[in-house]
């Protein structure tokens, strides 16, 4: 029974989470200019859950809140509000998160020996019991992420970004985590190292039975790596869905939006006029429905409350009031 | 709303392209010996065409732009080969007569449109500065023209925005000042370096279509350059390929990504994830791109492809013509041994 | 409008200065000074150097003349009433800067302000009591003993208006801690040849000729350019670009330079000032421990390590007298059989210092300033290094004088300079009361080793009476031998006094008190 | 704005108030100011009597407070050793150093920035290796050899300029001025030109290093693109977007050389403000060594303060901040 | 997989150094080269001081007043062994400017080791934790840096010196000089390492290692501290010139190094007063080795500056 409920529990839950980053001007400022306290809230209320074994990727454009979501689940930052707790692992304990960053070039410290850099949680956590073990462990990790056990002596300068990435995955390996918080892992990268990337990715997934909590812009990037996708607008959640429906079935205008602008090699949507509009300040942010100003059917009521997430389908949600009607309509009718 | 060109002899126009460059080799002198960054590169650009010129960062896309513009960083330089804008070669000119034909023959978008303009003039000033400069018209009339170009351009409310600072416009907004800019005095070919990458998705579309949009219009020829497969796709007429400062394939846009014939080309597209079908495992070309100093003899990447044979490391091959398109590789060519 | 109108007034007021300012360049003096007056008020300060040059605005009721005797100036005579009175007749038709006529209240008021309590000059003339007006032109001097040497005090007891003092309230002192300027401190009226035209501290003070001097003038200036130049190399710069044509003392090592410049002519004797060095007699070294200074041993020791010949040679360029005895030759009370130096004998003072039981040297402070006497850097440094090599270890400590003072006169220096000219006294008592005598009351008051030899202070209090010359010279001479026997103060030597001045002068007199008198000069 | 300014000047008080605690600590410890006002003979009645008139007897901050009371009305206190006001004998000193500082800097900018604009942007040329070479120089040498050097040469050998002083001056009533007479601006060559030797290769190596920052950026770059001419790309685009750090670099400078003009104006016996404080250093006339700390600091604070106002007025970016 | 990198055996430190931009960029600079040289040449003979010069210029039993004012051996009337003839208290100039250069280099470099330790360490302080650590320590920044620097050392060293005791003068003096210098020179550093540290503190590899539980001290020792270095190198080479610029400054002013310890500004204060008078030669040799200290080191400090920006590569 308790072993079984283990088996389901998710590996992370993050239930109603708020980030509120306080942006207001300084104290005389605002007693000047009678200007109140300004916060952003860079994530407001999301709830979502990580099965085990599994990719869930937050999809968004740049300011949309989902970086501050990872690092909101690593514990670099601490939650406003709401719950963030990790299921247990194979050994019994929580379950350990590690985080890959986007940025091979500023996620390795340039005056480390890659060695060291890899090392570093071993030694931190206390994880081997010798220098020995450490170092071999440090090899065995290099080797596991496609590099030689002899450029453990070497400088981060000395290797190309995609080998940066994988001494970056050797290290988030170290502390030996069964959920990686990956963000916009590949982003850095070129198509070709990309690949390179994305495919140990997901050998690592299968073989260590890692959890993948996915961050990325790029639409093509979580189509391949997700089993789940949540899109995430202005610090919400506007839409989650299994990433076949989403792609196949969008409900949010804004999922659409996004799957109508990104570049389609395969089937090029030349000479279609873009929708203009950009992305509200976050400092700013509209009534309602944060999307309804670039929302092509937007009601008179999206400006004046936010739809809330709710079940579409069997595992979809969306935060969309016309979606929301159409569904309802649409079961209505299935079900007269 | 479309921009009047400035007139140009009428019989220049189709019978020339906007851009041929023939045999560019572009080094930097460095301690460690002469950098070949470029290595015999050709292309042209007829006029209204887009060319998308891609490949992974070091190919040395942007350098061939910057060779075409005359703004290599020292100490590059030109060391071989030919550049003719709208017939006139211009790799040949001085820095005062380059001066000239920048702006007016060619103009050029940047990156990033948040550095790209001077932050203590007002995007009026800028403009009306570069129209002046090269058309001669009066500052009412070049206002005139500004106005028109920030319409033309999609910044809505232009008069007022002429007055404004580059930093009070939005991202996609400054991108569109700077593509105004470069077509103020109505050239021949744009050199856009990875235009859109600083964007987000949706404005990057926005951006791609007004790009679209004003070489159907104008007739200006131009070069897009970028790393963004689905850029190209979406806004170029023909592509070129490149790789480690090579021209490995060029062609039209939709054979290139449908029926590539280099193995580089076919391993970029297979690398990158479809927005339709999931595989399991991606098709990855090991390894990265040689260093520019390491260059491998004879094909560059003979040691990344699969199909190498000996003469792939004895011998450089040429571009030449398969079908719809043209790659430079041995395969194509005869063979591999 | 307005504005440009003030502008207008002040550029032509502008022109105006500046052709003023060159065409008054008849006779002038243009003086580089090695430093400047601290005040225009005499009394506000004791510093001879502010007095001496204040002499040129403000007089005494007597002073002395070419051959430094004295003569009469706003007093015609006098006369001894009792041996404390003294009864002073005073000079008529003498009219101050202002215009206002010179009395016998002035002179009253200026004695007042003098030997005021806050006073710093009331040291100056120690035997004053009272004084009573007797009539206009003539003043009663009390005295509290009989003083041969009141006459010589009065020299330098400059005389004030009365009247100006009321109206600017400043009849007494200027004092620094009530906090306010006092108005005399930068505005004059004298009786002097010169009346002051501008003054702006450290950088020019300027005099102009008063036509209505009560002196047939000797001189035939028409202005006094005072300047102070204090680094000594500028100074000398300044002299041979002829950018000032008098400089009252000119570096000793510079002098061959400026001798052999074609425009100038270089004008130097020794000074009445004897350089000697004091002992600290305490009971402890400032550094603790017990003090072999009290040893005569030890003192005889350390003069005869010091080669003085030597630094008469090389510091000071053969320019200084060495001294045997702590008054200089022309001061009375002088003895010339006295004035023998110890000589240089290393040896003999290795042995004292080990008979002293002093082998092997000790530790001792030795403080110095670097501005006070001519090359004082430069002989103290030479003869530490003497010290140094009969076994000695001098601790050299050389600083301004602000800073030095203190550490000598609260004996925090075992070792130290002094410099004594005996001025204005001119009398070898003035050394006698203030240096050698033991530290009580007024007397002793620079006694700063704190020594005590009863039978000099004896001689002392009874020379301060003896109103026979002879008597009282002699009992000063004994006062002096006792004092070179014991070693009390080592004496050095009477330092040079260097003048070097334009060609353009004819006639420009040195003292041997370093007083530049600017009404005996003729350009 | 308002509050940009306003958190400006409370900087400037805090600064001020620091440096005033400063200027007490050292007026009321360095020696016993008893000790320097009375001569030896003072009894000790009179000593303790002063000790109470001065208020020296009071709680620490007591005296503080008073003494930020009267510094703040510019009431130093009186000299020991001239028995003046201090803040007139600064003030009647102010116009000469200031003069000489103003001569300096300007010297500086109109040698150093012609001279940094040619070195960045003829970067490879000889005479920009020269003048870059020479410039090390410069700023290496010390300013009291170079005074002296040129005294030397220029007043003892050539008989060119005055070795010392500031020549005759005109009283304008409220200021003196040493540049409406010949022998005035004779006088302030030399000192002003070591004064402003290290300045000149301050300002031209600021230009310089701003330049070449400002020739690689992007919008230099776009505007060659544009075929903007050389000349109006080195000097409307890039020498105005260099000329805010030289103003503000040259503002603060002359806080600093208003300080290090007392080198030169001891070299050079000028009769300015810094002479003033060496001698009253020498002299350990404290009064005027807080109030000379107090007036080059307020100088100091108050054209920085002016700069940053500056700032905000010249660049849009923070002139637009303001919505 | 690992390409181009394998089968090389790995470089050792010194092959690193030695195969480096840097050391490359020296190579080819000419002025860096010889100022380099000159530099290690003025240093090595200013601390084998003791063994070189003819004369201890400090023990004052050595100067014998009879050999003062000789001209330097060249000259009519040199006398060996004072190559550089004797100033006028018999010192031999040779000795006093090496035993004057050791000091000025002693007392340039701990004042930039003082500034560096206390800077560096308040710099990361402010920059890692911010609030009111960072308030408070720029506040005190900006009040140090409100008085120019000269005003400092001559208050600090005037007034420090005044409270020595007779038997700490010697060492004190200098220690005095060293501190009045240091105190405000922190602040530069800490100032450009705070800045830094901010920069750095955002990079993705200190917050892996925050996640990995890193305690914040060694974050900031092991991980920031030496991504701040460079840019503070080449200000402390800059300011180990300055530093010795401002010794020798408040030296000739009178308020630094005393006469019988002179330092190079000591020298030549003290020379100066005979320059009129012929003997040239004592304030000539010092200023000279003055200015070959200080161009040497700032000229090798611009070369660094230039080398190590990364902008101008």
């Amino acid at each position: 029974m308790n072993e079984l409920q283990q088996e389901t529990a998710p590996a992370l839950s993050v239930s109603h989470v708020s980030k509120v980053f306080d942006v207001s001007a300084p104290w005389l400022n605002r007693v000047l200019e009678r200007r109140p306290k300004l916060f952003v809230e860079a994530v407001s209320d999301i709830s979502f859950t990580v099965e085990k074994g599994t990719c869930f990727s937050i999809v968004g454009e740049s300011g949309c809140g989902k970086s501050t979501v990872a690092r909101l689940v690593t514990g670099l930052y601490a939650t406003s509000n709401g719950d963030i707790s990790f299921g247990t692992g194979a050994t019994g304990r929580p379950i350990k998160v590690q985080m890959i960053f986007q940025d091979p070039h500023s996620s390795l410290n340039p005056r480390w020996r890659v060695g060291d850099i890899i090392a570093e949680p071993i030694r931190e956590m206390k994880l081997r019991n010798s220098e020995d073990e450490t170092l071999a462990r440090v090899r065995e990790l290099l080797e596991t992420v496609g590099l030689g056990a002899d450029d453990a002596l070497k400088y981060p300068h000395e290797f190309s970004g995609g080998q940066r990435q994988r001494i970056s995955i050797a290290r988030a390996l170290a502390s030996e985590p069964e959920l990686l918080v990956c963000d916009e892992p590949t982003s850095a990268l070129d198509v070709s190292v990309q690949a390179q990337i994305l495919n140990l990715m997901r050998r690592l997934q299968d073989e260590l039975g890692l959890t993948y909590l996915f961050i990325s812009h790029d639409l093509s990037v979580v189509r391949h790596m997700s089993t789940h996708i949540a899109v995430m607008y202005l610090g919400r959640i506007v839409e989650q869905a299994p990433v076949e429906e989403l792609f196949t079935n969008p409900q949010h205008p804004y999922s659409k939006l996004l799957l109508a602008t990104i570049p389609d090699i395969e089937n090029p949507k030349r000479r279609v006029e873009a929708q203009a509009g950009e992305p509200p300040s976050p400092l700013n942010p509209p009534s309602g429905c944060a999307f309804h100003p670039r929302c092509p059917v937007a009601l008179s009521k999206c400006s004046q409350s936010a739809p809330d997430l709710c079940p579409t389908s069997a595992h979809g949600k969306v935060a969309c009031f016309v979606a929301q009607d159409a569904n309802n309509t649409a079961m209505e009718k299935a079900a007269v | 709303m479309m921009v009047q060109p400035i007139p140009v002899p009428e019989d220049s126009i189709n019978a020339t392209p906007a851009l041929d460059v023939q045999g560019l080799s572009v080094e930097f002198p460095t301690r460690r010996g002469v950098l070949k960054a470029i290595d015999d590169v050709s292309m042209q650009i007829a006029p209204g065409e887009i060319l998308g010129v891609v490949g992974e960062s070091g190919a040395g896309k942007s350098i061939t732009g910057l060779a075409v513009l005359g703004l290599l960083e020292h100490p590059g330089r030109i060391a071989q080969g030919a550049i003719h804008v709208g017939g006139r070669r211009v790799d040949t000119l001085t820095e005062a007569e380059l001066t000239k034909v920048r702006g007016r023959e060619m103009g050029a978008i940047f990156q990033d449109p948040l550095t790209a303009l001077n932050p203590l003039f007002t995007v009026g000033k800028q403009l009306v500065e570069t129209i002046r400069l090269h058309t001669g018209m009066s500052k009412t009339e070049a206002e005139g023209r500004a106005l028109e170009l920030l319409r033309s351009v999609g910044i809505p409310a232009p008069e007022e925005r002429l007055r404004q600072y580059p930093h009070q416009f939005s991202g996609g907004m400054r991108q569109r000042v700077v593509i105004a800019l470069a077509l103020a005095a109505g050239p021949r070919l744009i050199i856009a370096d990875e235009p859109t990458t600083a964007l987000d998705v949706s404005i990057q579309a926005q951006i791609t279509a007004l790009l679209r949009k004003l070489c159907d219009e104008t007739g200006v020829g131009i070069m897009l350059v970028t790393h963004d497969m689905g850029v190209i796709a979406e806004t170029a007429d023909r592509v070129c390929v490149m790789y480690s400062g090579r021209v490995v394939e060029s062609g039209p846009v939709g054979d290139v990504i449908h029926n590539p014939q280099h193995p580089y080309t076919k391993g970029l597209m297979a690398a990158i994830p479809s927005l339709h079908d999931r595989v399991e495992v991606l098709s990855q070309i090991d390894g990265s791109m040689p260093r520019l100093n390491a260059r491998p003899s004879g094909c560059a990447f003979h040691p990344r492809c699969p199909h190498a044979g000996p003469k792939c490391s004895a011998q450089k091959p040429l571009l030449q013509k398969v079908g719809t398109t043209s790659a430079a590789c041995w395969l194509q060519q005869g063979g591999t041994q | 409008m307005k504005f440009s109108r003030k502008l207008q007034s002040i550029t032509f007021g502008g022109l105006a200065a500046v052709l003023l300012a060159t065409t008054s360049t008849a006779e002038t003096v243009r003086w580089g000074a090695p430093r400047d007056i601290v005040s225009l008020d005499p009394y506000s300060y004791g510093d001879s150097y502010t007095i001496n040059f204040l002499n040129n605005i403000y007089e005494g009721l007597v002073r002395y003349n070419r051959d430094l005797e004295i003569e009469p100036a706003l007093a015609t005579s006098w006369e001894v009433v009792s041996p404390t009175t003294w009864r002073f007749t005073l000079r008529e038709g003498v009219k101050f800067h202002d215009g206002a006529d010179f009395t016998a209240e002035d002179v009253m008021a200026s004695l007042l302000r003098v030997t005021d309590e806050t006073s710093p000059l009331k040291g100056n003339l120690p035997a004053y009591k009272s004084a009573k007006v007797v009539d206009d032109y003539t003043i009663d001097i009390e005295l509290n003993g009989a003083y041969p040497l009141l006459l010589n005090d009065l020299t330098n007891i400059h005389i004030f208006d009365k009247g100006w003092l009321v109206a600017n309230n400043a009849e007494k002192p200027t004092d620094v801690s009530a906090g306010i300027e006092g108005y005399a401190t930068f505005n004059t009226n004298g009786t002097g040849p010169f009346i002051l035209e501008s003054r702006t501290p450290e950088a020019q003070t300027i005099l102009n000729v008063n036509e209505g001097w009560w002196d047939e003038p000797k001189h035939n200036l028409t202005r006094v350019e005072f300047q102070p130049i204090s680094s000594a190399a500028t100074r000398v710069a300044a002299l041979l670009s002829g950018e000032v044509d008098f400089v009252d003392s000119a570096p000793v090592q510079d002098l061959p330079r400026l001798e052999a410049a074609s425009n100038l002519k270089v004008l130097e004797r020794t000074d009445l000032r004897t350089v000697m060095l004091g002992f600290n007699r305490r009971d402890e070294l400032v550094a603790g421990g017990e003090n072999p200074l009290n040893d005569l041993r030890v003192r005889q020791a350390m003069e005869l390590a010091v080669d003085m010949d030597l630094i008469q040679q090389k510091v000071m360029r053969g320019k200084s007298r060495n001294a045997g005895l702590l008054v200089a030759p022309s001061i009375p009370g002088y003895s010339e059989e006295l004035d023998t130096p110890a000589g240089y004998d290393p040896e003999k003072a290795k042995t004292l210092l080990a008979e002293a039981g002093y082998e092997d040297g000790f530790e001792f402070d030795f403080v110095c300033t670097n501005e006070s006497y001519v090359n004082e850097e430069q002989f103290c440094q030479a003869i530490a290094s003497m010290w140094s090599r009969v076994g000695l270890s001098p601790k050299l400590d050389i600083g301004p004088t602000a800073k030095q003072t203190p550490k000598r006169a609260n004996g925090k220096a075992d070792v130290y300079t002094l410099g004594w000219a005996t001025l204005p006294m001119l009398d070898t008592y003035s050394i006698l009361v203030q240096v050698l005598h033991s530290k009580t009351g007024n007397s002793g008051v620079f006694n700063w080793g704190d020594w005590s030899y009863p039978e000099l202070d004896k001689l002392t209090q009874s020379a301060a009476v003896e109103l026979d010359r002879d008597t009282r010279l002699q009992m000063e001479t004994d006062a002096l031998k006792i004092a070179k026997e014991e070693v009390i103060m080592m004496p050095l030597h009477q330092q040079p006094m260097a003048w070097a001045v334009s060609n353009d002068f004819s006639d420009f007199p040195q003292f041997p008190d370093n007083k530049p008198r600017m009404w005996y000069v003729t350009k | 704005m308002l509050a940009f300014i306003i958190k400006r000047l409370a900087n400037a008080v805090f600064v001020m108030l620091s440096v005033t605690f400063l200027a007490f600590v050292i007026f009321r410890f360095v020696g016993d100011p008893v000790d320097q006002m009375l001569n030896e003979q003072a009894t000790q009645e009179q000593r303790d009597d002063l000790r109470e008139r001065l208020g020296l007897d009071k709680p620490f901050l007591v005296q503080f407070t008073t003494f930020v009371g009267r510094a703040a009305t510019g009431d130093f206190g009186i000299s020991f050793r001239n028995q003046r006001d201090v803040l007139d004998m600064i003030a009647e000193r102010f116009p000469a150093t200031f003069e000489l500082v103003l001569v300096a800097t300007f010297i500086s900018l109109i040698v150093g920035v012609p001279m940094g604009v040619i070195t960045a942007i003829k970067r490879q040329s000889w005479y920009a290796e020269t003048m870059q070479f020479t410039s090390i120089i410069g700023i290496s040498l010390p300013s009291f050899v170079v005074g002296i050097g040129l005294i030397l040469v220029f007043s003892v050998w050539l008989g060119w300029f005055p070795a010392f002083g500031r020549g005759d001056t005109v009283d304008l009533g409220w200021w003196t001025t040493g540049l409406l007479s010949h022998s005035g601006r004779m006088s302030i060559v030399l000192p002003a030109l070591s004064l402003s030797l290290f300045q000149i290769t301050l300002v031209m190596r600021l230009v310089r290093a701003e330049m070449l920052e400002v020739l690689r950026s992007d919008f230099i770059k776009f505007a060659r693109a544009r075929g903007i001419p050389a000349r109006s790309i080195h000097f409307r685009h890039a020498l105005r977007n260099c000329l805010m750090p030289v103003v503000t670099m040259t503002a603060m400078q002359i806080g600093g050389l208003i300080a290090f003009a007392l080198v030169t104006e001891t070299v050079f016996q000028w009769p300015g403000m810094g002479l003033l404080f060496i001698q009253a250093v020498t002299f350990v006339d404290v009064p005027i060594m807080a109030a000379y700390l107090c007036i080059v600091a307020l100088i100091f604070v108050v054209l920085n303060a002016i700069v940053d106002m500056t700032y905000a007025v010249i660049d849009p970016r923070l002139r637009g901040a303001e919505k | 997989m690992s390409d181009q990198t394998s089968g090389k055996a790995v470089p050792t430190r010194m092959e690193r150094f030695w195969d480096s931009d840097l050391w490359w960029s020296f190579k080819s600079h000419k002025s860096a080269v010889g100022a380099a040289i000159v530099l290690l040449l003025v240093i090595i003979t200013a601390f084998l001081a003791p063994v070189l010069s003819p004369q201890n210029p400090y023990d004052l039993a050595a100067l014998e007043l009879w050999n003062a004012e000789l001209p330097p051996i060249w000259m009519e009337g040199g006398q060996m062994p004072f190559l550089l003839g004797t100033d006028v208290q018999g010192r031999d100039i040779l000795s006093g400017i090496l035993y004057g250069t050791r000091i000025s280099i002693i007392i340039g470099i701990a004042s930039v080791a003082v500034s560096l330790v206390v800077g560096i360490g308040l710099g990361l302080m402010a920059g890692y934790y911010g609030g009111w650590i960072d308030n408070v320590l720029m506040r005190i920044g900006d009040v140090l840096l409100s008085i120019p620097i000269v005003l400092v050392a001559i208050l600090v060293s005037s007034v420090a010196q005044q409270f020595l005791p007779p038997a700490f003068r010697e060492v004190g003096v200098a220690a005095v000089l060293v501190l009045a210098i240091a105190m405000y020179s922190w602040v530069q550093y800490a100032r450009v390492v705070r800045a830094q540290t901010m920069v750095e503190r955002r990079k993705e590899y200190v917050m892996a290692s925050r996640l990995v539980g890193t305690p914040a001290r060694r974050l900031m020792v092991k991980h920031i501290l030496p991504n701040t270095l460079t840019p503070i190198f080449v200000a402390a080479t800059l300011n180990f010139g300055l530093a010795i610029l401002i010794e020798a400054t408040l030296s000739f002013l009178g308020v630094g190094m005393p006469p019988n310890q002179p330092s190079l500004g000591t020298l030549i204060r003290v020379g100066n007063q005979y320059l009129f008078s012929g003997s040239w030669w004592i304030v000539l040799f010092p200023s000279i080795q003055l200015c070959i200290l200080v161009v040497a080191v700032n000229m090798l400090g611009d070369w660094l500056r230039d080398a190590l920006n990364p902008k101008l590569r």
